[in-house]
This record gives C-alpha cells, structure tokens and sequence, in this order.
C-alpha cells in the first residue's frame, strides 16, 4: 500500500471521499482551510459536489437537506463555526438523519485564536444545541487514525441515523504524517428508504421533521432517542489502553495529547514507574470500562487535556469518589509538553509514596 | 534517534518545502517524521516557519518548542528561536541575510552565505536547499539521496526541471558544511 | 524642492509608490534590510520631484510623508489615474 | 358535467391547520395544482418553513422536508445539488424569509439555485403572535410595534422580489396576490411559471405572494381582503420583476 | 405592596425594568412571546428601547454593542433561537461584558414543540458555545421569585462582567400567578470604566474585544476567566431546602418542577415518609453544600426533571458514588404530575425497606 | 513648509499587519483621517470584522470593539441605539459583510441605523487563506474554485452597492477604489461624506472600496492594483448609487 | 345549471366565498354547525348562479366544488376582482 | 381547599378572561391561584382553553391536568376532556352549542343554554360569564362579588361600560343552577 506524507486536514477530505461521501457543504475557518481547499479539488474529480456555503449556519442546513436527500454528506469547521450549527445540528438529530461534522478545535472562548485546543469537549459530548440529543464523537490522534475514524463516523452515522462529530484539535489538522491508504470503499452504501427522493416508485410520502407538536409523540421520540442513544452506548465505546495493567498512576487523555501522554509513559516507566494512560476514542460514548478494569491496582487518575478539565467531569463520573482524579491542562493554544505532563505524575507519584 | 528541526524565516524563502524535504527523506528511511507549519495571521508578517520530526520511535507531539536543529533564514528567526535550542544542538543560519550571528556556546553554529552560494547555480531559490544540505552533512538524520529523491514529491510538476540545479545545491551545502566543520 | 521622507521603519517594500510616482524616481534600496525584513524604499533623485505626493497618498503603511511649499498643491485630484 | 374546480391530486384530504379565511390554503392549492399540471408531483420534494406553513408536510401530497426557521433555501440547495432532476421548492413566510433567513435567500438567489420560493407576506409573524415582520407596513399595529410602526425605532418594509430580480442567479421573480379571482388566477399562472423556469434549469425562481392574516390583523376574512389590496398593493405593486426572457 | 396577578413572560419584562434594564432585543418565538409584546410597549413608555432583530443570531450580537456601550441589556428566547446564541455568548464571555439572556425552554430537539421543558439544562450550564467559558444560571420556579432573580441576574452580571442566563420553563413564562411588586430600583448603576462609549474625557482608549492571537495571552485570559469562574462557584451557590434535615429521600429539582416535588414532599410526609427537596437555585454553580449536608440521614436521592436526565449527573457529581441517585423525567413537554412523581418516591421508599 | 500627507492622529502608531502592498492600510488612513477632519474621533466607536482587519482595533485610535464573523452590524446597532449621539462604524471584507453578515446587513440597512460602513471588497476571504467570497468574479481562481469561479456550481458575484442602495434605510452608499492615488482621493470624499450623512441622522451609509490582497491573488503590489483596475471595476463599477439627495 | 357542493366538514365559515359570489348567492347556515364547530357555507339559489367559480378559487379550504357544462367557462380570468 | 378549573371552547368565546375572572377574585380573597393558557398553533384552528387553580395552599402545578370542574363551551371540548375530570367533579357546558352532553355519571353535570340566556341579556358574548356564575353558585370556591369586582380589571377600559350587563350575566347564571340544582 501507498505510504505517503499527508496533511491531517486533507486527510479529512481524503479519508471522506473514500468513505463514500460525495457531498461537502462548509465554510472557511483556520485552521482547518486546507481541508476544504482539498476537497474543492478532489471532489469534482470523482463527480462530487464541494459547495461553499454562505456561513455555517447555511452549511448545516445544506447538510440537512442533502442528508435528507440520501447523500453521505460531511461538513467542517472550527469552534466558533461550530457554535453557529447548533440549532442545525439538534434539529439533525430529531430528524434522524446521518451525517458527519468535523470540529478542528481552537483556541476560545470568543474569537480566541487558532492555535491547538480541545475546549469544545462539552459542546461535543454534551450536547451544545437545545434538548436531549447526543451524538457520537470521535478522536482521532494521528493522521492514519483519521482514515480509521472518518469511516467509522458514517458507518455509525448511517448505522444509528444520527449526526456524528469527529472532533481534532488544530494540530492535528495542521500536521503532515505519513500514512498508508487503504483502497476506496467499494461497498454500496446503506439503502436509505427514508429519504425524500420523490414519491416516484414508492407507496407512500416520505417526510423528513423534527416538529411534534403533541407532547405525546414528541416523547415518543425523546424515549426513540434515548434508547438509541443507550444502544450507542453499550455497543459502540471504543478505546486505547496503554500500559494499563499494572499503572498505579492511570492517565487519560484523548486526541494529539494522548500521544504526549504516551511518551510520558514511557519516560515513566524508564524509570520503573508504574504510569499507564486510558485513550478514550469515543468522547461520546464516554468508555468507562477501561477505567473499571484497573481499579485493583490503579491509585490515582491523572487526567490531562488542552482544556480547562472538561473531560474530566466524565472520568469523575465514572469513578464516584472511588479515586482522586487530578487534572493537569493548557488552555488557550499553549500545548501540554512532554516535561510538563511528567513533572506533574512525578508530583502524584511522591504524593503516593 | 530524535531530530527535531525548526526552520524559520521570510515567506517565499522555501521554508515549508525545505521542512517536506526533511519529512519525505526521513519516510522513505522508514523513519517516524512528522511536518507541522505555523499557521495564521503570523503568515500576514510575512514570516513562515515549521517544525520537522524525524525519529525511529512514535512522534508524541509533532511540535518543535525545543529543536535539536535551527535553521533560521532571516534575522528576527535567529533572534526570536536562538534560545529555544537544546543545548548541544545545532544551530544553521543564512549568513546573507543574518549580519549578527547566534551568541550561544552550547549548540554548534554554522553560517553559510547561501544566498551568494544559490546564485552562483544559478538562482537564489536554491538558498534554503544549499542549507538543507548542510544539515543533512552534520546531523545525518537522513540521506542526501533521501532528499534528492523526495524533491519530486515536494515540487510541483512544473517545477521537475529544476531538480537538478536543487541537487546541486544540497551537495554544495553538504560540502560546505563538510569542509567548514572537518566533519 | 518638495521633501519626500520615508519611514524605512514602517517600509514594507512593496514598490505601490515607485509604480505610482511620475517621475519614476523612487526605488528599494537593495543594500539595506530593515527592521521587518524588507528593502526599504526611498527617492534616487529629489531635484526632479514634483510633490505631487502620489507615493505618500499610495502607500498602504504610513511610511511616507511629503513636504511641499505653501500653496503648492502639486496635482490635481483628476490625475493620477 | 365538467368539475371546473376540484380537489387537486396534489394536496393530500388532511383539513389545513389554517385560521379561517386565512389565503395559506389558496396558495397551497395553487401551488399543489402547479405540480399536478407539469407532472412533477411524485419527483418534487418541498421544504416546509417555521411559520403557520410549518404544517405543509402534512398537506402537499409530495416528498417533504421540515427545515430550520429561515434555512429552508439552504436546505433545498442541499436536497437539490443531491438530486438535480428532482424539482424542489420552498415555501416561505415573511418572517422566515426575509428576517432570519435574509443571508439564505439571497445567497440561494446568487448562486442561481435551480429551485423555486414560494414567498409568503401577509405582513407579520403570523404563528408566534403577530409580531412584526421586515414587511410590516409603517404605520401597522402589530404585537411588537404596539403604536404601529415608526421607521425611526424599526426601519422599513423589505421589498423582496425587488431586491431579488436584480441579483445575477435568479431567473423569474414576480409579485403576485390571492385577494381576488383574477388575482389568484394570475398567481396561479405565474407559479406555473415559476416551476417551468426551474424544469428549464435557468435559475432560481420566486414567487412572492400577497396574503392576507385575518387573525393577526384583527380583521374578518373578507376585510382582510380587502385591506391587501388597499394597504399592501399600493406599497408592494404586483408584476413580474423578472423574467428568464429580461427584465420586465 | 400592590399585588397583581401577572404572566411570567410579562414578569420577566417588568422585573427587568425595575432592574433598571432599558434595552432589549429580541426575537419572536413562542413560548416566550408576551415578554417582547410586554416591553415593546413598556420600554418606549420609560425612555428605553425595544428593538425586534432580524434573528437571534442578530439580538445576541446587538446585546454585545449594547453592553459594550455600557447599557444594562437583556435578550429572551427558547431552545432553538438559544442555540442560534451560543457563538455571540462565548463571545460575550471572553470579552467579559453583562448582560441577561433568558431561556423560555420548550420541547426539543430540532422544532419539538412549544410545551415547556428543562432540556437546555446542559447546553445552559455546561457551555453550549465554543471554549472553556460558564454562566451562571437561575432557575425561578415561580412568578415572584421572576422578579428576584432578574435582579440578581444583573447584579451577577455586573458584578463578574459575564452574561447571566436565566432558566424558565414554558409553563412559568405562560402561567399567571400574584405577585407583590417591590419599588423600582432607584440605585445607579454600577460604573462600566471599560465601556466603549468614545475615548472623550478619558486618557485610554477602551477596546472590547476576544481576539488574544498569541497563545501565551489567550491562556492568561482563560486562567482569569476560570479564576472567575471559582470565584462565582465559592460565592453565589444558591438553593432552597425543604424539609431535608430528617429526609431519608432527597429529592433535587429545579424550576416550576420544583413546585410539584413540594407537593410530593408534603404528601409523603403526611404519610410519615421523610422525604425532602433541594432546590437549585443557580443551576450554575450548582449547590453542592446542601447534598453534602444531609448525608447523614439520606439514604437515596431522587432527580426530578423535565429531561432526559441533565441535572442529574451535577447531582452523581457531587455525591460521586456515596448514595444511589434515581432520576425521574418526562420529555417533549409531557408533565411530571405529583401523582407520578409520588408513585416513584414510594416506590424508591419500598425499596429501602 | 507645509506637511502635505502625514501620519493622521486617528491612526496609532502600530505597524500594521496587512500583508506588503495590501490597500487595506490605505484605506484605515482615508477613514481615519475623516474621523479626524469631522472632529469626531472621541466620540467615535469602531467595530472590526473578523478577516485581515481583525486587528483594526490595535490601529483606529478610537474606542473599538471586536465583532463575531458577520456581525458587526448587529454590534454597530446595539452601540448605537444606547449611544446615539456617537459615530459609529464598521470596517468589513466581503466574507464578513456580504456572506455570513447578508442579513445584519441588509436589515441594518432596511432599519436606517445611523451608522457607516467601509465595506471592504477584494474578492477573496483574504485571512483566512483565499477561499472565494460572495464578491469572486466569475473565472477567479481561488483555493475554494481551483478552476476559477464557475456560476454553475459556485454563483455569482453579488454586487452590494447595487443591493443595499434601493433598500429604505439606506441614505448614502457609493463604490470607490484605491487603486491610483486619483481614486484615493475619491475615495477619501465618498468616506467623508458617509461619515457627514451619519451626522446628519440621515441613515445608513455605506462605501464600498474596492481594495486588493496582493498576497492571495498572486501577484506583486503593483500587478494587484492593475489586476483591479482591469478586472474588478468593469464589473463593480465605481460611483454614487445612492446620496441623501436621490438616487444617482 | 351549473352546480356549487360545499363540503360541509371542511367548510371554517370564514365568508370569503361569500364576499366574492357575484350573484350574493352564499349564505353561512346560522342553524348547523359542523364538526368543526363553524357555520357552514351553502347556496341560497342555485338558479342564478353563473358558474363563475369564483367561490372555489376564493374558498382556502377547498370546501368548494363547482361543476358546470362543457365549453362554459365561466367568467374570465380578467374579471373578478 | 383545591379547586382545578378547566376552561374550554373555540377563540372568542371568552374563554380566556373568564379563567382571569375566577383568578383575580381568588386572589382577592387572599388564595393562591394560577392561570394558564394553552398556547401555540392550537390557537390556529379556533380553539382556547385555560387551566384556573384556586387553592388554600401553594399550587405546585399550575397545569390541569384533572379537573375539578370542566366548563366546555362547544362539543369539541366537551368530547376531548370529559374523561379527564376527577370523579365527584363538575361539569358545566354551554348547551347551546353542545347538542351531545357528557355521559359521565361520577360528576355533578349542568348543561345551560348560555347563549340563549345571553342574548336576552343583550349580546351572546356574556355566554361565558352566565356559566361562570354557575360555577361560582355551584362550587363557592370564589365569590360573586369578587368575580364581579375581578371584572373591572380583567375587561379594557373600552368595556367597561358592559360591566352592568356582565354583572347581570354572573347573577343570570347563579340563580339558573341555584334553581336548576336546588342548591
Ligand atoms: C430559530 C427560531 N426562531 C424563532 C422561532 C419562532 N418562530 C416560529 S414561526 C416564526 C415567524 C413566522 O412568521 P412568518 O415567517 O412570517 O410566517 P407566517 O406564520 O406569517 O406564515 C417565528 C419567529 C423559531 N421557531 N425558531
Ligand atoms: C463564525 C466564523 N466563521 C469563519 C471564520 C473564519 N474566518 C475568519 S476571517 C474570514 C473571512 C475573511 O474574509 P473577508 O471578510 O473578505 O476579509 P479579508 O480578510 O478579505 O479582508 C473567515 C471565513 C470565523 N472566524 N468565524
Ligand atoms: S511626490 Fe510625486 S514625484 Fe515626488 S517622489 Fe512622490 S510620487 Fe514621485
Ligand atoms: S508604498 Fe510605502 S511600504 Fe510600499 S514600498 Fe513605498 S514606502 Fe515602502
Ligand atoms: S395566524 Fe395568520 S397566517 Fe397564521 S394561519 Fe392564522 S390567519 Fe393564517
Ligand atoms: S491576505 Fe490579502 S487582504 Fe489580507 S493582509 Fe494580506 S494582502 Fe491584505
Ligand atoms: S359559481 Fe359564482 S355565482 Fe355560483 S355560487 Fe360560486 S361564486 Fe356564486
Ligand atoms: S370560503 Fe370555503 S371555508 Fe370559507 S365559508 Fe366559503 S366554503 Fe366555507
Ligand atoms: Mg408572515
Ligand atoms: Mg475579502
């Protein structure tokens, strides 16, 4: 197979286009640019559509009507862009509909910056839009894992007819690594007879809504959704142990900082220090088994993300107070360093002794 | 092996491509690497710079805040990174636009007059290859023939007919840096 | 004579006055870098100058000024296409 | 015996959700008659606003989508760059089309989406209230502009076909009425018009039509007739504004 | 004191007003609708402004020059037009200005419908925008207490130059109930050096802004914005207890649905059942004091929401795994009776039996 | 001696942070230097967009605020109906204005508030990389049309002067450049007088300034000013649409 | 004769045919009330009726059917205004 | 003392002001009371109804959900709630309008022609208020004269001059079910 240098973000649109997704509708936003600058060249290509939309707000609702139409459709953005499809992303969610939304995280609040973050966690996994919806979102940590992810997004979106986010920080997208291509997908893509297509050929009128008006159905859809969503969570966690087994001091980190939190254990154990690291691939499902399994050895949790401890709050509640969970994190663009993150276990760890 | 090498300097100097020369070699040894620029605004100033990786084990972070190699193309890159090389490493400069060299003497400094060097192939262009050469002469983290080969990935179509005047200069970077440092 | 100063501080080199000037006296001075990085710009013959201040109206970075008699105008607003 | 005027194929038997007398139902006829006429009806899908036509999926007897208060014209940007032999249409009202969704509209209309808008100003949010609209009329009383509107403090009515017809991408803009027989008649005639612009792929095409919310004016069915054409006509003439042949 | 019978959606106009609150922009949308018919009228009358926006997405931002300026000012609206405010909220919290927004929450997701709900509770609390920023949040619970919490909203506001939602639930913004109406307040506002109002008189310019480029300088602000957040986590818990100094069941509740645990409280203990309520007041911070404070004697706790379970995992957070935490909730706007909410409370008793 | 052009107090002493040769300096000058004519500059509130001039608020030596993409419109209005008797303006690329801002634009308009726009048109989202905006003319080759602007699947350009000047509300709008020092000198007149047309209450006032991005168009300083003159005037062309006194 | 149907279940009272009939020969029913809970609509003297079909196109309910001779259309599109 | 009014009939039946009625004299007599409407595009097909709570202690829901009474101004009402009415409750309904009366028999039923009995009054529009005084007669849960007193504050000035003629309604509607119900 092909080894070849890629870009994260053009590993996106890549990655897109050899799950099947034919149709990008977005907006341009740093630092996630290349990734449509790659797809406006390769989609016409392969007979696709790359159509900049006049805002996000206008890109999310082209998702809606594209998805609606029965297309594997992907849209891209950062934080402040992503805010904007809130409203479109709760009402994809009511509506069922598959589709995958890629957040290249950045520095915020506000207009912040656009160096590295992962301070969109909550908004991703708790749902930043009004009501009870959840979606699954995905981590990637290198440019391969992307390819992996990207797949998995609409292989899950169309699964659970649901909107999924695959969510990075700008790193991440700004990083070229080298990657192996696998072949295009050349499976046929899910059959979609709830599509608005026209009537033509079928017996009845599809119609694609999130609007009940009587309390009765409208909770009958919440309760559709929420054992959906309880379907998500029991079969599709999904993470990276490291070093777990015998980790007095478990790590959890997710994204580019996993891998900053990997060396870290390696440094550790160089040094006979028992240090493992759970990565969580979904952020939602948030998969607490792993964290279950070490309890028998593991003392202490050490969570660390470029956020002010947003993940955190799922790590507690798994634990209970069952253990201490520490937090160590950048916020802003400042990037947690290998030496930063090891100074930090070795105070836990002379706090342990 | 760690070879993490921050290159900086104006934009259109060749910055990011040198850093993809760097990254391609170092794929092609079967070597980890990773290629990360700055990104943003910055660009508006006029400068560029990126970070290269190049290691026999897993990248954890792809960003260079401490480089084992600089190669500062203009004055403000020297001034502004100088410090944040590790001590023992390798500071390379372009001696035609850097009239006050690097003050540090824990790294191993070398300025090359590359601009003058490119010229003489005939093209200023090639200023930043003629140091990639040198680094490559003093650091050994990947091939000479590594990064010839991966100027065809690196440059697009229309430019292949300069490979082989960009050759030229990464021999003559390499040669410079083999005569100047007895290496 | 009209004065034509040039802030080689603030200069980023971008030729907008030398392609501007009438008189197609202005050029980057080769020899010098300045703080920015760039080659700066500024006057090869002032006795030929008209103060027509085209280079300072033109230049996006503040980094001209021309000074001129009283009552001298230099052009008018209509030229300068 | 010839049934001259009959239940259109187009709409389904649902009653309307509509107040009485209220002229969404003329225009759902009209519209639903159109797709009927040119055959399109089993490959047409239509884009349901936020407003008292949030209900449409119920009724036209097509494909339906209910779309986001505003985005309908990005969401048919979305259904028909998916499936350009389908023919797609939005219907829209004021407040949906030229508040909240103003950016949609007018970038649907320059990107020339081959779709067709069915635009709706009877001059206020009728669902929520009746509050203003960018189309109230100055002086009009609604629930947010309790002493009428004052251009000074609220600004002034939206002309929306005039500011369409003279962007490039859209192909056929007209202004159109339901207060009358003849006028409903020749609303029909101009969305046939509308649709066959789309079938021919020219452009976006918009109808903008002249309603009538006797609920919201505080005004009986047959007055609120009659104030269109007293009040609103004068200030939002009828015609077309533009048509694939040129401007007229 | 006069006491007049008044609609919630009107109270939070009037309140607002006699917070001395002059400017408002808005847009329409139900169930929140009386409060911009109620000010439309009423601001003119005291020399303020009414302005309808062309959206939400418009209000918000008019609310950031508004406050930038100086104004007390205040916005309203629900689920879905709340979603459209999430970028111009983290806006608003990164270059820290004041101001009040209130959620007249409905059904959702997507459309759902106009019954009233409590399912932003996450999207209110956690942060539905981009970015490591919070608000606090109040939750009324009944018509009078519209008028405290507005006030206290603006005081909030200004005291930590941070936007402060307010939490209401449909049925609070429809339902009209006697209220006793206090003086209008008379006390200046507080002094806003920072305002944007022309550098006249001034020696700086002032500048609003949440652009920081340099990473170095957006982490200072986020560590001062945190720093805030503590601050308003140590100071402005608040809460209302009822008979929970001998309950063996804790139930938590926040808004109108507090009101219906009262009455399962009062029923329960007429049966000689000790159960008693928390109340959140502020939903952010939310209260952990009074949880921690009846663990002696509580057994189990039940949450009550209109949700599918938001506050409940505030509620696991605080108690980590010390005591089981039950939820009961309706969605899409069907209620929570006492009769059911009293079925589950006596169900949870027969279990600790 | 008589200083002719100098540093104008309306401006700080930042460098700025366009790009070499971009016109937006030029054009933060003319505007400055109006503020400073009209002897406003203290009772002035500037907002910037988001785009090149994101940092505008390190260069307009008056209060300023930063706006969200689109908004500042919006944010000129909040400031403006709590301070009316203060000049209020914005200073915003095509992206911010004409794509995510089409709405803010087009009601701030249709309300009349009182404020001035510099609308700031150089065909591409210049910050962010390139990518077309609403203003790309058809052919453009940007990093979003790598093939050059195709109405087909991209739209076309959307003339905004043209759009906003027939719109109530509007009291001044005109078109001017910055390509020459002749046309710098229009264009400082066309400024002054949007910012005379806010003083007299009269409504809102826009000028649209053709301006280059030398950076991500591809071409040197002076190549970009010719490549303006050639390409963008003929199909944005320069001139007062709309004055207080009637149209033009 | 052409004849006028009014369906009585969809009919919503509302008297548009009413204002529009040109012989003023629609009347609602003040006796019925359908389930809708309106006054319906009903011909009052189907003799005179022209055919026009003017309540039809009025009605918004489509609570109204016209039926009349082949090759009588009615009045035409240019009147009923 | 708890008493869950449900008001219900087509938009202008005064459905609304009525519920007011019996909120403002509750109050007035010192109770906690509540009123809420429903709202949203229900409105649109013509139909209103509003919930009234009249209690002793705190209302904990401002919703009714099970009646106490239910005054049904059409069928359509009257079909759709009966059911939800609490055994040993009331049931009053306009008859003029309601030619099917409930078949309920674990409530007290009063079926009045209200409209009749209004346009004798002078307009049909105090058909709300002649059933309202039966409710009052019926439950005692507020007062005559506070609904009466209640009138001034729940009608706009511009009626005020029909308060007489509403007054006389609520008296109307008192002695039909004092006489009807031997009460
Ligand atoms: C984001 C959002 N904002 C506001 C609303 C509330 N809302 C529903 S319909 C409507 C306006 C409807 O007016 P119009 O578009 O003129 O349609 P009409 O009802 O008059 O036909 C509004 C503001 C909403 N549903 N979503
Ligand atoms: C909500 C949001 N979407 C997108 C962006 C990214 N963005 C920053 S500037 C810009 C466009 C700038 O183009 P323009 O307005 O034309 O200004 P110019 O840079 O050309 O002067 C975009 C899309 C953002 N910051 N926020
Ligand atoms: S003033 Fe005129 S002639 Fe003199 S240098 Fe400047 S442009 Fe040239
Ligand atoms: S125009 Fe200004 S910045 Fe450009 S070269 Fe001339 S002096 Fe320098
Ligand atoms: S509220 Fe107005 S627009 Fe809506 S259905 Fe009723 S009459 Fe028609
Ligand atoms: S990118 Fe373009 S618009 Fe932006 S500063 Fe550079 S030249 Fe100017
Ligand atoms: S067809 Fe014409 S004349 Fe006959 S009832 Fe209808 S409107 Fe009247
Ligand atoms: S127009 Fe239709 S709904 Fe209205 S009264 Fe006549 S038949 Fe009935
Ligand atoms: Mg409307
Ligand atoms: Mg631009």
């Amino acid at each position: 197979m092909a080894r070849v240098l890629m870009k994260g973000n053009e590993a996106f649109g890549e990655a897109a286009i050899r799950a099947g997704c034919k149709h990008f509708f977005g907006y341009p936003i740093t630092p996630q640019s290349e990734l449509p600058h790659y797809l406006a060249k390769r989609l016409p290509e392969i007979g696709g559509l790359y159509l900049q939309a006049e805002s996000e707000l206008a890109s999310i609702n082209m998702v809606y009507g594209a998805a609606a139409a029965g297309a594997r459709v992907m849209t891209s953005s950062s934080g402040p862009g992503i805010s904007l499809m809130q409203e479109g992303i709760s009402y994809i969610a009511c509506a069922e509909l598959p589709c995958v939304v890629i957040n290249v995280m950045r520095g915020g609040p506000g207009l912040g910056n656009i160096a590295p973050s992962q301070s969109d966690y909550f908004q991703a996994t708790k749902g930043g839009g009004h009501g009870d919806y959840r979606m699954p979102v995905l981590a990637p940590a290198s440019v391969q894992e992307i390819f992996d992810l990207i797949g998995l997004a609409f292989d899950l979106a169309e699964k659970y007819r649901n909107p999924v986010m695959v969510a990075s920080d700008g790193m991440l997208g700004q990083v070229m690594e080298p990657v192996e291509l696998g072949p295009r997908r050349e499976t046929p893509l899910s059959p979609k007879p709830w599509a608005t297509t026209g009537t033509a050929g079928r017996k009845s009128r599809n119609i694609i809504n999130s609007l009940y008006i009587e309390p009765e159905e409208l909770e009958k859809v919440n309760l559709r959704l929420q054992e959906k969503y309880r379907r998500i969570e029991a079969e599709e966690k999904r993470w990276e142990e490291y070093h777990t087994d015998d980790a007095v001091i478990v790590m959890a980190a997710f994204g580019m900082v996993a891998r900053i939190a990997k060396a870290v254990v390696d440094r550790m154990r160089a040094d006979g220090i028992p240090v493992g690291l759970i990565r969580p691939i979904t952020l939602y499902p948030f998969p607490d088994a792993p964290f279950l399994k070490v309890l028998d050895k593991a003392e202490t949790f050490l969570v660390v993300e470029m956020n002010a401890g947003q993940m955190v709050e799922d790590v507690r509640l798994v634990l209970g107070n069952q253990r201490p969970v520490h937090f160590y994190g950048r916020t802003g663009g400042m990037l947690t360093t290998v030496a930063d993150v090891e100074a930090r276990v070795r105070e836990i760890w002379e706090g342990l002794k | 092996m760690l070879e993490e090498v921050l290159i900086a300097g104006f934009g259109g100097q060749g910055i990011l491509s040198t850093g993809m020369l760097i990254a391609y070699a170092g794929m092609d040894e079967g070597l980890h690497v990773s290629w990360i620029p700055s990104y943003g605004p910055e660009m508006r100033g006029g400068t560029a710079n990126c970070g290269v990786t190049v290691s026999d084990s897993p990248i954890s972070s792809p960003l260079v805040a401490e480089p084992t190699t600089l190669i500062a193309m203009n004055q403000p890159s020297l001034d502004k990174y100088e410090s944040t090389v590790k001590p023992g490493g390798l500071i390379l400069y372009n001696a035609s636009f850097i009239s006050r060299g690097p003050e540090r003497k824990d790294v191993r400094v070398l300025g090359i007059k590359a601009n003058e060097m490119a010229e003489k192939i005939g093209n200023v262009r090639f200023a930043a290859n003629i140091i990639l050469g040198a680094f490559i002469e003093l650091t050994g983290s990947v091939s000479l023939s590594g990064a010839s080969e991966a100027l065809k990935k690196v440059l697009p179509p229309h430019r292949h007919k300069l490979i082989p005047a960009n050759q030229q200069a990464l021999e003559e970077g390499a040669r410079f840096a083999r005569e100047k440092t007895g290496h | 004579m009209p004065q034509v100063i040039f802030n080689n501080d603030r200069c980023k080199g971008c030729e907008l006055c030398i392609s501007v000037c009438p008189k197609k006296i202005i050029a980057l001075s080769k020899e010098t870098i300045n703080v920015l990085g760039f080659h700066p710009a500024g006057v090869t013959d002032i006795s030929v100058c008209t103060g027509c201040s085209f280079c300072a109206l033109i230049c996006p970075d503040l980094a001209v000024i021309v000074l001129r008699e009283e009552g001298d105008n230099g052009q008018s607003v209509n030229e300068g296409e | 015996m010839a049934v001259s005027w009959q239940h259109t194929e187009g709409l389904t038997d649902t009653l309307f959700s509509y107040c009485p007398g209220c002229t969404h139902g003329i225009i759902h006829r009209l519209v639903a008659e159109s797709l009927v006429e040119l055959g399109v009806l089993e490959r047409t899908v239509g884009i349901c606003p936020v407003g008292c036509a949030v209900f449409a999926y119920n009724f036209f007897n097509c494909d339906m989508i209910q779309a986001a208060h505003g985005r309908a014209p990005a969401v048919a940007t979305g259904v028909k760059r998916v499936l350009p032999d389908r023919v797609v249409f939005t219907y829209q009202g004021d407040g949906d089309l030229a508040a909240i969704g103003t950016a949609e509209t007018v970038h649907a209309a320059a990107r020339g989406e081959k779709i067709t808008i069915i635009f709706v100003n009877n001059t206020v949010y009728g669902m929520t209230g009746g509050q203003m609209a960018p189309t109230t009329l100055l002086g009009q009383k609604t629930t947010t502009t309790p002493s009428g509107r004052n251009a000074t403090v609220a600004g002034f009515p939206i002309k929306v076909a005039e500011m369409l017809a003279p962007i490039d991408g859209t192909a056929y803009v007209s202004r159109v009425a339901v207060n009358s027989p003849k006028n409903i008649r020749l609303a029909k005639k101009s969305i046939l018009r509308a649709f066959k612009t789309q079938l021919q792929g020219l452009g976006l095409s918009l109808v903008e039509v002249l309603s009538t919310c006797p609920t919201n004016w505080g005004l009986s069915p047959p007055e609120a007739l009659r104030w269109l054409k007293e009040n609103m006509i004068p200030v939002y003439p009828l015609g077309e504004f533009k048509t694939p042949e040129g401007d007229t």
